[in-house]
């Protein structure tokens, strides 16, 4: 019968339900309309108008995301899959939507400033920033791996031009030429795990492999696990897990910092969205072949990352390493494997957004060379980043009363509570070990330069290019015992790290003649982000059950 | 009766082995380049395999979307490598190193 | 008044707003006196939550005001509330108190500090959380405190963070505290785990044993068993390995010597009434399962003693003026942890009561003498201060007859109280609490000695302090007595010091008002002794406390340097920086020596040194992986991807 | 189950292994070459081979494409910038920074393969057949099969590879306006005006940057600070008809 209908060329076209692939719809849409408006006003387009239309645009999506969220999690509604299954909107993917769009809006507002220093056209970097956008949503939303593959691909490709877009920077170039090799590396390797999975279980559906999986006994399931292995090594590089993040620190410190930004937010939200929802949810029963290797992954990444991040001179090379610990922690998520702990990663997810946006829209903003010497005495030049980047980044180390610490305790006790104590126990050291990476640059926002410091270092050239080694020497010492009676001051272990030219000097000077720094106005959609993603973390960080039940909520459907 | 699938799918694991190798051991990076594209192509063969053992047109279907990735990737790649080239000397991709720790 | 409790930590929240968000522009005086009338407000709402309780029946002396949930997540329940009962009042009345007095006196110290409006922030936000800590009524708010006094003291000792010395204490304290506080998280996963509740009357409730009318745990208590005793003697130790950290047991100790780098308010914030009694405190709380936790209970009696033996030894040979305070202050705390150990928990509360009192008097008495000789520290160039400084000398000397136990003082009746305690436990434990009680006499004295007594050996004090620019005779040669807010706060805790005593009297049980007020906290806890055996210990209390003194009187009188009482192995701590040395920093060294050797030398900051050695080296290493070529990189998903297929092999067989 | 030990014909097993052959061959001379154009050519030869394969199993339309799409678009893109940058001779093989990344390389592949080769070496296929339509029926060409499932089942994804095309063309703008060049000032004089020069600068105000301040951020790039010295930026026309004779072919 089938035949016989496809003989007759007449295609049945599938019955397209267009409000579940809404938001994905409204980011394409919203790019070709400021891509048209673009080219037929010409270079007479204002920047401000692709920049709040690049915003109407995140918050349309987010309100189609938002009716998704409350049609899935109504009384009377439930998950759903649409076009053909090719997409599935549960509680989850809602959430991954919402998230997508959500960074879209604060990525879109805080750009603006910094696009127009670095002189960086702004339409394609929307536009850019739109289907990057609505590729992570496919990743969220998809329930088969070709559309996956399609949306990591969309998502990672508009990534890489957003990575090369600052033209004038060599850096840029080269952020953009190793993302994109090693994107594409990571591709075919993705690829051929699908390849694998499609020829084990012959679908390329999710539900398929899931209910192939569920009432088939495979004997050979060799291909099927290099297949899931290849797919986990995919997933592992687009979010960031050691060894696969070598490109991260990279291309985040060479980015332009809103497209390093956006990066941070969306790649990890599609790519772990994905990640979830193939192991997880697809390959469920396969728990403990995966499991060991999530496991090794989340713990390499959990240390790596916070040892990383403590040698760093370059603050957004810091921001990328802890994001990568990041990364390992919504992966102890996984490891636990239950429902509080793909709770415990969403939620994470969710914070993780807030916090990272927010900081990296402040460095952006605090502009200069990255180097963390410059950030010393931050807090009284421009009270305000200082003061929102510290409280950022201490969420991010997780302490109490903000959203860092509540996603940081999800995942370990769903882990704890999955009897995981090996993992709950490495996640806690890291943490502590994150914890003074991110307290330094605390200190050295709150602390002036001495006098001292600051002759020290006039006239000591610095190559910071490879001026970021380390050699503790007496300092390992001073740091643990330093207090003993043989202490004598030795200055070479304060907090001092010789800058790299006497610049800092201004600082002082500000200081010591006024009190009153001269201050450098903030730009208004640098403020509002800042305002909202602070006011985020800390209102949720007081107030946790809102967030923590919208995670709850958020089933995963196979 | 035609060659077993088995073999197909080998000629592709190695050409796939090939691509990765290459990637991993040359320095120009349109070299490398091709190489994921020979990697690609490994991932065509088996999906094409698949859907003859299968007999399920989904395996040739992809092939055409990875055919579409493919081309983007290499408009986007090799944007990124004249973008890159215009302003320093030298496509090997050792020349870029300056971020790095 | 039950309702006033919220506005205990209220109080100084809003101090520590204010001060955050107009302190800069109030400046010197004013956003000090605004702290210090914060904490003056906490201490009146203690007082009236206090009266409140008093009006109660002493099984109704309990009271739990939540305030809002906040984290309703799965079956954890975590409210934000704060209990009231005699024993959190008792600490929050005296927490408050005292830093109300230390705040008033730190204006005068601080006069002229270029960032004074922030000392007094991070001050508002020490006793918070310290408050927050001890009204708590859930392990997590209390960790939250515990977290929060441990960041004020990273921040205040490492205040003058221009001086190394002070950065690298501060961040000394900040580790050794994290060892600590992985102690605490760990006690509260396997508690959660077993109980799943975190609140402490949730706790208390699943841990008495079924037949337990009135057993500890009072009110507290229901009597259904639901934790073996394995599972609380782990919890125990594990709090008990929070309480080392935090009030400076052994092996723990040192960095409460080396936070004397803080200014000296700080000190005696630190050391009188927030942080390290924190441990003490915590162990009290959990005295329903202690006092099911009998190896636990030993364990902490003998670090207790033995801290308190060490640390007194250690303190006959310090020349620093504070760090000899610093060490009494560890002995004191070995003390308490003594009585905790040996179930006196009421002892051990009266002593941490006075001792408050008492070892506030002599810090700030020491920051008076350090202020007046232009911030020399060394004992040993000081001497015959009491003829330039009488109210300071007086105080000061009511401070060591207090701390050395002299009858009628404070401290002989609540360090008596401690000693039967440990006698009833092990004649033994008492014995060392004895010698201690000499040694704390003897070093005490000595100090007093070569302070206020004998022949000045300073000549010129260079006064580098402004404290006295208002009184028009700053730049004299001579030492002289503090202004009116340094003094004030000095003859009040001298007051208290004396009469505290009266507090708990053990001739008849009548007089035992603070035993009777923690009754409902603590059961009935009668001592095994008799009349006569009381009377006897209390003698020989007196006894060696006399003799202690009289030996310092003997030696120290008029000498001034006898090296051979003071041996460089006590001077150097009984070579603990030495182990510490040994044990973690020469491994780091050699692999810093060994780094040096291969890569260009530089060093990073304090804080990468802080964390370690090994990870310093670790991400060295790492470091020269992240090469920047990226074959490299892509090498690095190469053999990851081929680990990853290799396992699935070997899993798949 | 795949018939393991059917008898297989000769005509069937010499095009195999002769577009096996060209495949592997292919793909080692990409590897191999340090030529790049040649590496190009040798790419061609083994889409040839790939689509050899595919033709072998019936895919008649996919191997049309591979040739069309990949030989005719793909591979012709790869010489065209090859040839547009000038790097059509062989490689410069310096010492190589990376001493064992090589032997390491290698190594990682063979692992890769080797693993994947054991993990298959009974089944290779163990998926239930045809979800999403037969892949050849008698009565139906391939084309038509394929075209039918592309617009039911897949539809959604090949909506959204236009998405995919959409990044394409706009990066590939993105990358490639609004360029500013540094070229060497001792190479081949321009005698053209500078864009720094206040007299000539306003014409090349939309191709350069608009903010005359942040031009000394050229080289806030602090890790490449090199030689930048006597660099100077040229608007994009200039160094296509002046600079680029210093290295063409």
């Amino acid at each position: 019968m089938t035949l016989s209908l496809l003989g007759t060329s007449t295609i049945a076209v599938p019955h397209i339900d267009y409000s579940a692939i809404g938001p994905e719809l409204v980011m394409i849409v919203g790019a070709l309309v400021l891509l048209t408006v673009a080219a037929l006003v010409g270079k007479n387009l204002a920047r401000r108008f692709s920049t709040l239309f690049t915003v109407l645009v995140g918050v349309v999506s987010l309100l189609a995301s938002l009716k998704i969220w409350f049609n899935v999690t109504g009384a009377h509604h439930v998950a759903f899959s649409a076009v053909d299954g090719a997409v599935v909107d549960d509680g989850f993917s809602a959430v991954i939507l919402m998230l997508v769009s959500i960074a879209v809006i604060f990525v879109g507002a805080s750009s603006e400033g910094y696009l127009s220093g670095q002189s960086i056209r702004s339409p394609e970097f929307s536009v850019l920033m739109m289907l990057s956008a609505s590729g992570a949503m496919l990743m969220g939303s998809a329930n088969d791996l070709i559309v996956m593959f399609l949306g990591l691909e969309i998502m990672s490709i508009a990534l890489y031009v957003l990575a090369g877009s600052d033209l004038r920077k060599n850096k840029s170039g080269e952020a953009a030429l190793k993302y994109f090799i090693l994107g594409g590396f990571s591709s075919a390797i993705f690829l051929y795990g699908i390849a694998l999975v499609y020829g084990s279980t012959g679908s390329t559906n999710l539900a398929g492999i899931a209910q192939f999986l569920a009432t088939t006994l495979i004997i050979h399931q060799g291909v099927l696990l290099a297949g899931l292995g290849l797919m986990i090594v995919g997933f592992a590089f687009k979010v960031g897990l050691v060894p696969f993040h070598t490109w991260a620190p990279d291309v985040y410190q060479g980015s332009p910092t809103p497209a390093t930004s956006f990066m941070a937010a969306v790649a990890k939200a599609g790519g772990f969205a994905g990640f979830l929802r193939v192991v997880f949810s697809t390959m469920g029963t396969l728990k403990l072949d995966w499991e060991p290797i999530i496991w090794v992954l989340a713990v390499i990444t959990l240390v790596v990352g916070s040892i990383m991040a403590i040698v760093q001179r370059d603050i957004k090379r810091m921001l990328a390493y802890s994001s990568i610990s990041h990364a390992g922690f919504i992966l102890v998520g996984l490891v636990a494997a239950t429902a509080s702990g793909i709770a415990g990663s969403l939620y994470y997810l969710f914070a993780y957004l807030f916090m990272v946006v927010g900081s990296f829209t402040i460095v952006g903003a605090i502009g200069g060379s990255d180097d963390l010497e410059d950030y010393r005495g931050l807090i009284y030049t421009r009270p305000f980043l200082a003061t929102g980047l510290g409280v950022l980044l201490l969420a991010q180390s997780g302490i109490p009363f903000t959203t860092g610490f509540w996603a940081k305790f999800e995942v370990v006790s769903a882990a704890v509570d999955a009897h995981s104590y090996a993992i709950a126990l490495i996640a806690m050291v890291s943490a502590v070990i994150g914890a003074f990476f991110y307290l330094r640059v605390v200190v050295f926002m709150v602390t002036a330069k001495t006098k001292a410091q600051v002759s020290d270092s006039v006239g000591e050239e610095q190559d910071v290019s490879v001026g970021a080694q380390l050699v503790p020497s007496s300092g390992v010492e001073g740091g643990l015992v330093g207090g003993g009676p043989e202490y004598g001051g030795d200055p070479t272990y304060s907090l001092a790290v010789p800058s790299e030219s006497g610049r800092s000097d201004e600082v002082d000077t500000d200081l010591d003649d006024s009190g009153v720094p001269e201050r450098i106005p903030v730009g208004f959609g640098v403020g509002l982000v800042v305002s909202l993603c602070v006011g985020f973390t800390v209102l949720f960080g007081l107030w946790a059950s809102p967030i923590v039940d919208l995670a709850t909520k958020a089933k995963l459907v196979p | 009766m035609t060659i077993t699938a088995s073999w197909y799918l080998v000629v592709a694991a190695i050409l796939f082995g090939i691509g990765a190798i290459g990637l991993l051991i040359r320095r120009s990076v349109l070299v490398m380049f091709m190489c994921v594209e020979l990697m690609l192509n490994a991932v065509n063969l088996t999906f094409v395999t698949f859907s003859r053992t299968l007999n399920d047109i989904a395996g040739q279907v992809v092939v055409f979307f990875v055919l579409v990735v493919a081309a983007a990737e290499v408009v986007v790649g090799l944007g990124i490598i004249v973008s890159i080239y215009r302003s320093r000397r030298g496509t090997t991709a050792d020349d870029l190193h300056i971020m790095h720790g | 008044m039950l309702h006033s409790l919220a506005y205990i930590p209220g109080f100084a929240l809003a101090g520590f707003v204010i001060v955050l968000l107009v302190g800069s522009r109030l400046g010197d005086p004013k956003a000090g006196w605004v702290a210090t009338l914060a904490i003056a407000g906490s201490f009146v709402c203690s007082v009236l939550t206090f009266s409140g309780l008093m009006g109660r029946t002493s099984t109704g002396r309990s009271y739990v005001e939540t305030l809002f949930t906040w984290i309703p997540v799965g079956s954890l329940h975590v409210t934000v509330s704060l209990l009231a009962d005699p024993l959190s009042i008792t600490m929050a009345l005296f927490v408050t108190g005292v830093s109300t007095l230390i705040h008033l006196y730190a204006i005068g110290y601080m006069k002229r500090d270029r960032d004074f409006s922030k000392f007094f922030l991070y001050f508002n936000l020490f006793v918070f959380s310290m408050l927050m800590l001890v009204l708590s009524d859930n392990f997590v708010l209390t960790f939250l405190g515990w977290e929060g006094v441990g960041a004020c003291s990273y921040f205040l000792i490492s205040y003058f963070f221009e001086r190394p010395s002070a950065a690298t204490a501060g961040k000394f304290a900040f580790i050794v505290n994290r060892i600590g506080d992985f102690g605490f998280l760990m006690a509260m996963f396997l508690l959660f785990d077993h109980t799943r509740t975190l609140s402490y009357q949730g706790v208390f409730s699943k841990t008495a044993p079924p037949s337990c009318p009135s057993g500890p745990g009072g009110t507290l208590g229901h009597c259904v068993a639901q934790l073996s005793s394995g599972t609380l003697e782990a919890v125990c130790l594990l709090l008990f390995l929070g309480a080392v950290g935090k009030s400076a047991q052994l092996p723990l100790s040192l960095w409460l010597a080396d936070a004397m780098e803080g200014p000296t308010p700080v000190s005696a914030l630190i050391h009188a009434a927030t942080m390290v009694t924190a441990g003490v405190y915590l162990m009290a709380r959990v005295s329903p399962l202690l006092h099911l936790a009998p190896v636990a209970s030993w364990v902490i009696a003998i670090v207790g003693v033995t801290t308190a033996f060490v640390a007194a030894t250690i303190g006959t040979s310090q020349d620093d003026i504070k760090k000899v305070l610093a060490y009494s202050t560890v002995s004191q705390l070995g003390y308490m942890m003594l009585g905790v150990g040996s179930g006196a928990y009421v002892a051990a509360i009266f002593l941490m009561v006075t001792h408050a009192f008492y070892k506030a008097l002599l810090f700030l008495g020491s920051g008076s003498v350090i202020h007046a000789m232009g911030d020399e520290q060394d004992i040993k160039k000081m001497g015959g201060l009491r003829r330039y400084m009488p109210i300071t000398s007086v105080t000061f000397i009511i401070g060591w007859l207090s701390i050395a136990g002299v009858p009628p003082f404070s401290g002989f009746w609540s360090k008596g109280d401690v000693l039967d305690g440990a006698y009833t436990k092990s004649p033994i434990l008492w014995a060392v609490g004895a010698v201690t009680a000499i040694l704390t006499a003897y070093y005490m004295g000595r100090e007093v000695y070569l302070v206020f007594f004998g022949e000045p050996r300073f000549k010129e004090v260079a006064l580098n302090h402004g404290g006295d620019a208002s009184t028009g005779h700053g730049h004299g040669g001579e030492p002289h007595e503090p202004t009116w807010h340094m003094w004030v706060p000095l003859v009040v805790l001298a007051f208290l010091a004396v009469v505290a005593g009266l507090l708990n009297l053990p001739f008849t049980s009548g007089l035992g008002y603070l035993e009777h007020w923690l009754t409902p906290v603590f059961g009935t806890t009668h001592l095994a002794l008799s009349t006569s055996a009381k009377w006897l210990l209390a003698g020989s209390d007196a006894v060696l406390a006399l003799a202690g003194v009289a030996i310092a009187w003997s030696i120290w009188r008029r000498a001034w340097d006898r090296p051979e009482l003071e041996p460089n192995f006590l001077r150097s701590s009984w070579g603990l920086y030495k182990v510490y040395e040994y044990l973690v920093s020469k491994p780091a060294q050699a692999f810093a020596n060994f780094a040096q050797a291969t890569v260009e030398t530089r060093i990073i900051d304090g804080t990468v040194n802080a964390t370690g050695g090994l990870v310093a080296w670790t991400g060295l290493r790492l470091r020269k992986l992240q090469s920047g070529y990226v074959r490299n990189y892509a090498l690095a998903i190469a053999l990851g991807m081929a680990g990853v297929l290799i396992y699935l092999v070997v899993r798949a067989g | 189950m795949i018939p393991m030990l059917a008898k297989v014909s000769v005509p069937d097993a010499t095009m195999f292994v002769v577009s096996a052959a060209i495949v592997l061959l292919g793909a080692i001379g990409v590897v191999l070459n340090r030529n790049p154009v040649r590496g190009a050519l040798c790419l061609v030869a083994t889409l040839f081979g790939v689509a050899l394969l595919f033709l072998e199993q019936r895919a008649d339309f996919l191997a049309a494409v591979q040739i069309i799409v990949y030989g005719g678009a793909i591979v012709v893109l790869f010489l065209f910038v090859i040839m547009l940058l000038g790097v059509d001779k062989s490689e410069r093989l310096g010492r190589d920074p990376l001493s064992w990344q090589r032997f390491l390389g290698i190594v990682a592949g063979c692992l890769v393969v080797g693993a994947i080769l054991v993990l298959a070496h009974i089944a290779w296929a163990t998926g239930t057949k045809s979800v999403s339509g037969v892949a050849s029926s008698k009565t139906v060409p391939n084309i038509n099969l394929l075209a039918t499932s592309l617009f039911t089942t897949y539809l959604l994804a090949f909506e959204v590879t236009s998405a995919l095309l959409v990044i394409a063309v706009v990066g590939a703008v993105l990358l490639a306006r609004r360029r500013t060049v540094v070229i060497d000032l001792d190479g081949p004089s321009t005698g053209l005006p500078r864009d720094d020069d206040p007299e000539h600068g306003g014409g090349y105000q939309d191709q350069t940057n608009p903010d005359p301040d942040s031009r000394g951020d050229l080289d806030g790039d602090n890790g490449d600070r090199g030689d930048r010295d006597d660099l100077v930026q040229v608007p994009e026309g200039i160094f296509e008809e002046h600079a680029s004779g210093g290295h063409g072919s």
